[in-house]
């Protein structure tokens, strides 16, 4: 195997893994956000996430006849994805978490818990009205087209899509505007100070109640815009699909510093890059001298990306960029 | 709502005869009417009249009664009343296994989470040491793996006694060596830590070849015992109800060395110093509690239990794989604890019974039901399909209107509706350690505020 | 004017006689009907229901009315043991259409053979299903040591691919059939590149596909459903990779060409259930299922409805033989193990001693371009 | 000799040095009190003698015995045992059974022995019972025993705190600020028990406490710290003369106004 196939090889691995990194790093911010006001493992936010995608799915194929630029349908199908998740997210912590404030931390958790079950059973009760399951998602005209090159350069072997680009870039935006309202708004401001010490934010006449609900619609806003991207790189979804890509993005920013937003960004582009990595790694094994990572098969893809979060928790227990507490003595 | 205090002082005055009555009247009515309650819309009785029979003994543990009438309602219960219906019907015998084996699984983890404050979301990782560890050896598996024909049908089905102890150190011992590299970590960075090795377990099991892979492992052995099948047959059990009849007793045996070993432990040296680090690290460290030892003795602990129990769940389905392990399973032990009343044996040990009650009786015969009276119901109505959805709602509102669990131990109740639990979360950056105590005007000299210090230059 | 009224008659005495001796007799499935497979565990359901509404006149006229009962397994092998005892205490039930997942089925079988409850699976491929020798569980679908080795002969004979991919989505039904394609394959000279897996959840295959680039064979082997196989195939495709994609009968949907969308291009499998072109029967059976269910059937749900009617059938021999009185579980048992079933979509069945087909078809279905064709029939046989 | 040699102790955290090269002695059986504004460094001085923070430099010894990089709970088994500022009882536990985890560093019950309830077991627990009602008394809280530390009033949880730390056998004990939030009459009483927990006890203690009157008749000697480092030292009556002490809580107007220049110089 000589050097260039190892190069096509790795350049492939680091644009896979960006534009799958980029999926986590979205969703995660969902759970960060919701983490950092509530200290609350939101479960349910796999659900909300994968409405995103029902809705996408909705849109993509209602608007499938109708003669509209591409990139039109793609902006409805985010705003109602993201308006519909976020409500949810809304209701979800109206209902079920906010009576739940004072009570010890496992409570609400398990309440998150049995959200996601009854959330994913009326999801798949709603697509089968429709006598549906599985969903496949028509995409716009040109979207999953190649991209053989660039400014002349011949860069096929990236095995680069036109979503996989869309995906990217919607998703540095998002990542911008959400920076721009945390750290520079009024509204970024009252949260961080809700997230840093809800009590004290109440006597500086902050309405702790009304800035959870803002988050809770922000963090389902981005989940439901994570189910659109999971719609165009996938094109194929059910109610289920939500668990297991909700658990590894919670992954992810737990890895990069739970209730750090930067830190969820970092944590999904680390767990892309792996988990891609991961999957391609024992083509290396005929390198002389490598033969070990022959053995490591795509299967223990999703071991790698857990063994990695324990690794690093182990060498700086407060994740990434998490920043470590130190307790009042 | 008059709670059911853990502690059985609580409870008014003396009610033998009360308690004698209930076990009498819902042992007979569960008896007679198993008939009348085997089809037709009267099915959904059965649940009813077999957790009314049950609470019988919860009744037995917590209401003030001469102890005599106490160990009557637990042996007639126990030794006659359940053994009878399991004859009549395996599937009850299937279902009070099931609920020990859930139960003691639910204690073992309210070691770790009710006692010592550890959130672990992947115990179930050591219930399958257990269960594969007597899986491979006393299975043809074990020929399989080491080749040797002399294993063919797996090790002498008799050395399943020596592999239950054997469970609880396997199972210890990969507590130990999965708490050493994770307990550093606190509240949800451990959740996640140890969601995480459980599904490496599971994943681990799903693509090793001594697991047999996602094929998973059968038929496996359980010891042979000739003098209580012959028990059994005297008594009118049918020829394959011998091995639930022997797991029965085995489980009820483990069960109760699991209760006496979580109460002592509760109630000793060891049970305070989990208490103190679940509540305040740092003050019980300053009180010469060794943090790391501590946990990882809350982890080896909750671990063994869950090793023994793998051992007898895999000797009673006579197959395992990897999917009875997934991260679902241990979501599902984790709401027994919390349902039943964190920190509380009495409160978990119903939880298990609930939940296990719920899901394996409940909802299907509810859905038989439906099913029956409704035939040509809407597909997407069908009731058969949303089990899930009803427990998870059941998760939800128990938690909305009793957050601290059917039976609260006294010690959580503070807790549970404490104002606002101090902030031990992960998320409050601290600025630096600093002597910021509270500000006291003492007499003497008036303290400086410490900004005018910055002011005035030194 | 004589005839109505004999007409009236005739249903009078049929219905008194029926409702004096109409004992009910229950048909359960045992399958997943929550969680990511229900779409599969559905498919059982229904099909089972379709042939209990197209057999249930033959019932009444034998003094028995029909009804299902569906068990959901929550592909949990534990909750599916509990509802094998669950059917053990109800007597009225005769017969068991299921489980879908061999790990269930090994387990909820055990349960049931001491009362002789018959099953019939439609699905289950591992061997260890029947290896066991229990006389109370049979499946109309091949095993793995069949299905497998016809793909893999198709790959190595008809295709005449030199250099094979093999994926499996580390389920027992997907990696079994992998391996023995494999196996196959290996013995008729083919290298086999790679033999690896990845979770049935997983839908990102972009190292994947970057390792078939690297690689180069000429042929991909996927034991795995069409819920995965279809976005496997979309992004296989538009990677620019047109190289074959062969399977087994997880394929058996037409969600796999709507899931593959422009992908759903150069893909063959293997499967028991008949093409609707090559039984015309099945084309009634689909418009029946889309009538009643207002959805497609499927391939499981072809396999299901045989799968009920062999059971059903089974009861009509065994009461006929009691003497057209309502038949013990015991001689349902022995009488699907015994008898001969013919009229059926899949053919002939015939069950050996552990419960296996004696003869079974195998169609190797092509999809080219969004169009399913029938691209084979191999005939397999077990002594 | 001195029970608790402390030479050269230093903490900086990322460019803020909390303690500065302070230098600091115990006598045996002595009481000794540590001073100084809020943010002089005290508490975290207190953190490094226990163990919670590792000190940059220095040693601190106990009766011979080298006390850095030992964990808190190792030190407490050296003999030193403190209370907190901000009280840190055991909310769940009953006044009896705060004070008897204090008592299980002493105690050898292991594993098997809670689950055999063998003799080590009873022994220990009896041990433990005993203890608890002794210190109980000893602080006056035996009404308390079997209530929630979370329901007792303020003044008495401090007391509680301090029985707990006793339970540990202690050569030293730290208090840190036990006066604070305390009317009059209860710093009497609290004045009283660290007297008999120097003289029926024979355990040395060193204080925080901003209660002068309190540290002045109290203390045999005293240690100002200021910014983190030492700045002066002594017997009361010299520490309450001393210009630095007095410029350090007053404030340079006020010691400069009394003292004219020469104070100004040497800050």
């Amino acid at each position: 195997m000589d050097l260039q196939t190892v190069g096509n090889i790795l350049l492939q691995v680091l644009v896979g893994g960006l534009s799958l990194g980029v999926l986590y790093a979205i969703v995660a911010l969902g759970y960060t956000m919701v983490y950092g006001v509530l200290q609350l493992i939101n479960f349910a936010h796999s659900e909300v996430f994968i409405t995103g995608g029902i809705i996408a799915y909705l849109v993509f194929s209602g608007l499938q006849g109708v003669a509209m630029n591409g990139y039109v349908k793609l902006l409805l199908a985010g705003l109602a994805a993201m308006a519909v998740s976020g409500l949810l997210n809304v209701l979800i912590e109206r209902l079920a978490y906010r009576p739940l404030r004072g009570a010890q931390r496992l409570v609400p958790l398990i309440t998150a818990i049995g959200v996601s079950l009854v959330l994913q059973d009326l999801l798949r009760f709603l697509v089968g009205l429709r006598g549906q399951f599985d969903l496949s998602v028509p995409l716009p005209q040109g979207f999953a087209n190649p991209i053989t090159s660039v400014l002349g350069i011949n860069i096929s072997v990236l095995n680069l899509q036109v979503k996989d680009v869309i995906l990217i870039v919607v998703a540095a935006l998002m990542l911008v505007g959400l920076n721009l309202l945390v750290n520079h708004t009024r509204l970024g401001r009252a949260i961080r100070a809700v997230a840093h010490d809800r009590q004290t934010s109440g006597l500086m006449g902050i309405d702790a109640n009304r800035i959870i609900s803002l988050t809770f619609l922000i963090g389902g806003a981005l989940g439901g815009l994570g189910g659109v991207m999971f719609a165009m790189k996938y094109q194929a979804l059910n109610a289920y699909s939500g668990t297991v890509p909700g658990l590894k993005a919670f992954t992810a920013a737990v890895l990069g510093g739970i209730g750090n937003i930067p830190g969820a960004v970092l944590g999904g582009l680390v767990l892309g890059w792996l988990e891609t990595l991961l999957g391609v790694i024992s083509l290396f094994g005929s390198i002389p001298g490598l033969a070990w990572l022959g053995a490591i098969k795509a299967e223990y893809k999703d071991i790698g990306a857990f063994l990695a979060l324990i690794l690093i928790l182990f060498l700086k227990p407060a994740g990434l960029l998490g920043k470590a507490t130190t307790e009042k003595v | 709502m008059t709670s059911l205090s853990a502690s059985p002082r609580g409870l008014g005055g003396d009610r033998t005869l009360a308690l004698l009555a209930y076990t009498a009247v819902t042992a007979l009515l569960l008896i007679f009417m198993r008939g009348f309650v085997a089809d037709g819309p009267a099915r959904l009785l059965a649940p009813v009249l077999f957790g009314a029979f049950l609470l019988s003994l919860l009744f037995a543990y917590q209401w003030r009664a001469a102890g005599w009438a106490k160990t009557l309602v637990f042996a007639v219960g126990i030794g006659f009343v359940l053994p009878f219906m399991g004859r009549d019907n395996t599937s009850y015998f299937d279902l009070v296994i099931q609920m020990l084996i859930f139960a003691a699984l639910a204690l073992g983890l309210n070691i770790v989470v009710g006692l010592a404050g550890l959130l672990d979301l992947g115990y179930i990782a050591f219930f399958a040491v257990g269960a594969y560890l007597w899986g491979v050896f006393g299975s043809p598996q074990l020929g399989a793996v080491t080749g040797n024909p002399v294993f063919a049908n797996g090790v002498n089905p008799n050395l399943f006694w020596l592999f239950i102890p054997l469970g609880v150190l396997a199972a210890a011992l990969v507590g130990v060596l999965i708490g050493l590299p994770v307990l550093k970590l606190k509240g949800d960075y451990l959740a996640i830590v140890t969601l995480g090795l459980g599904e490496v377990v599971r994943i681990f099991a799903n693509n090793l070849d001594v697991t047999n892979g996602p094929q998973g492992i059968t038929p496996i052995e359980s010891a042979p015992v000739p003098w209580l099948n012959t028990l059994a047959q005297n008594l009118g059990f049918s020829e394959d109800q011998y091995r639930l009849f022997f797991l029965y007793f085995l489980v009820l045996v483990v069960i109760a060395v699991v209760i006496l070993v979580n109460y002592r432990l509760d109630r000793s040296k060891i049970g305070r110093a989990w208490v103190a680090i679940r509540e305040d690290e740092i003050a019980a460290q300053a009180m010469g509690v060794p943090l790391l030892r501590t946990k990882l003795l809350a982890f080896a602990t909750g671990a063994s239990f869950a090793g023994a129990m793998g051992v007898i769940f895999a000797a009673k389905q006579n197959f395992i794989d990897p999917k009875s392990f997934d991260y679902f399973q241990s979501i599902g032990v984790l709401s027994m604890v919390i349902l039943g009343g964190m920190g509380n044996i009495a409160g978990v040990f119903l939880g298990a019974v609930v939940v296990t009650l719920l899901n394996l009786m409940v909802l299907p015969t509810l859905s038989e039901v439906l099913q029956q009276s409704f035939p040509n119901l809407n597909q997407n109505l069908d009731p058969s399909k949303y089990q899930r959805l009803i427990f998870g709602l059941v998760l939800v509102l128990m938690m909305l209107y009793r957050p601290e669990g059917l039976l609260p131990s006294a010690r959580r109740k503070a807790e549970m509706h404490a104002d606002e639990p101090a902030p031990d979360s992960l998320v409050t950056q601290n600025q630096l350690e600093g002597d910021t105590g509270s500000e006291v005007f003492s007499p003497g000299l008036s303290t400086m505020k410490e900004n005018d210090r910055t002011g005035s230059e030194r | 004017m004589k005839k109505p009224t004999l007409s009236v008659a005739v249903v009078a005495a049929l219905a008194l006689g029926s409702a004096q001796a109409a004992t009910v007799v229950k048909i359960a499935t045992i399958s997943p009907l929550s969680g990511s497979t229900s779409n599969l565990g559905l498919q059982i359901k229904n099909g089972t229901q379709l042939a209990i509404n197209d057999m249930k006149a033959q019932f009444a006229k034998a003094g028995m009315t029909l009804q299902l009962v569906a068990y959901d397994d929550q592909a949990d092998p534990a909750t599916g043991t509990a509802a094998a005892r669950r059917i053990v205490a109800d007597k009225s039930i005769l017969g068991v259409v299921g489980p879908l997942n061999s790990g269930v089925a090994i387990p909820a079988s055990a349960a049931l053979a001491p009362s002789h409850v018959v099953m019939v699976s439609p699905s289950t491929t591992s061997n260890t299903v029947t290896d066991r020798g229990l006389k109370n569980i049979n499946r109309l679908c091949t095993r793995d040591d069949a299905q497998g080795p016809a793909g893999g002969n198709f790959v190595a004979g008809t295709l005449k691919a030199k250099r094979v991919y093999v994926l499996n989505d580390k389920t027992p039904y997907g990696q079994g059939l992998a391996d023995q394609a494999a196996k196959t394959m290996q013995a008729r000279g083919v290298t086999i590149v790679q033999n690896e897996g990845v979770a049935d959840t997983e839908r990102d295959f972009t190292a994947i596909i970057t390792k078939l680039q690297a690689l180069k064979p000429d042929a991909i082997y996927f034991g795995a459903v069409y819920g995965q196989v279809g976005p496997f195939a979309k992004q296989l495709r538009d990677k620019g990779i047109q190289i074959p994609l062969v399977g087994g009968d997880g394929y058996d949907s037409n969600e796999l060409t709507k899931l593959a969308g422009s992908g759903a291009n150069n893909i063959y499998f293997t499967t028991g259930a008949p093409p609707v072109d090559a039984v015309p029967a099945a084309k009634a059976a689909a418009a029946s299922y889309k009538k009643t269910f207002g959805s497609e059937i499927q391939g499981f749900g072809v396999m299901s409805y045989d799968s009920a009617k062999v059971v059903l059938q089974g009861i009509l021999n065994a009461s006929k033989a009691a003497g057209n009185k309502v038949p013990t579980r015991a001689q349902v048992e022995t009488a699907v193990r015994g008898s001969t079933f013919n009229n059926l979509l899949t053919g002939q069945v015939k069950f050996d001693k552990n419960g296996d087909r004696t003869t079974a078809k195998m169609y190797v279905i092509a999809v080219k371009d969004g169009k399913r064709s029938t691209g084979g029939i191999i005939n397999v046989s077990r002594k | 000799m001195s029970l608790l040699d402390v030479q050269h102790l230093t903490k900086t955290f990322g460019g803020l040095t909390a303690v500065n090269d302070v230098t600091f002695q115990v006598p045996e059986r002595s009481i000794i009190s540590v001073i100084g504004p809020n943010g002089a460094g005290k508490t975290t001085f207190f953190n490094l003698i226990t163990g919670i923070y590792a000190p940059d430099r220095g040693t601190i010894t106990l009766a011979g015995q080298n006390l850095v990089g030992l964990r808190p709970d190792q030190v407490v088994s050296a003999g030193i045992a403190r209370t907190f500022q901000n009280i840190r009882l055991f909310p769940s536990m009953t006044a009896e059974e705060n004070i008897m985890l204090g008592r299980g560093t002493r105690l050898k019950t292991g594993f098997w022995d809670a689950v055999l309830r063998n003799r080590t077991f009873h022994r220990d627990e009896d041990n433990a019972h005993e203890t608890a009602s002794v210190l109980l008394d000893f602080v006056g809280l035996s009404r308390w025993r079997g209530e929630l530390s979370t329901n007792l009033p303020y003044g008495d949880q401090r007391k509680l705190e301090i029985a707990r730390a006793l339970a540990t056998t202690p050569k030293l004990v730290l208090l840190d600020e036990p006066a604070a939030g305390m009317n009059p009459r209860e710093t009497e009483d609290l004045k009283a028990l660290i007297r008999r927990i120097r003289d029926d006890l024979g355990v040395t203690v060193v204080l925080i406490e901003h209660d002068m009157r309190l540290v002045m008749t109290l203390s045999e000697n005293i240690t100002v710290l200021d910014y983190g480092t030492k700045i002066s030292e002594g017997l009361p009556h010299q520490v309450r003369n001393d210009p630095r002490v007095m410029e350090a809580y007053l404030g340079r107007g006020a010691a400069a106004g009394e003292y004219g220049k020469e104070a100004g110089q040497n800050a």
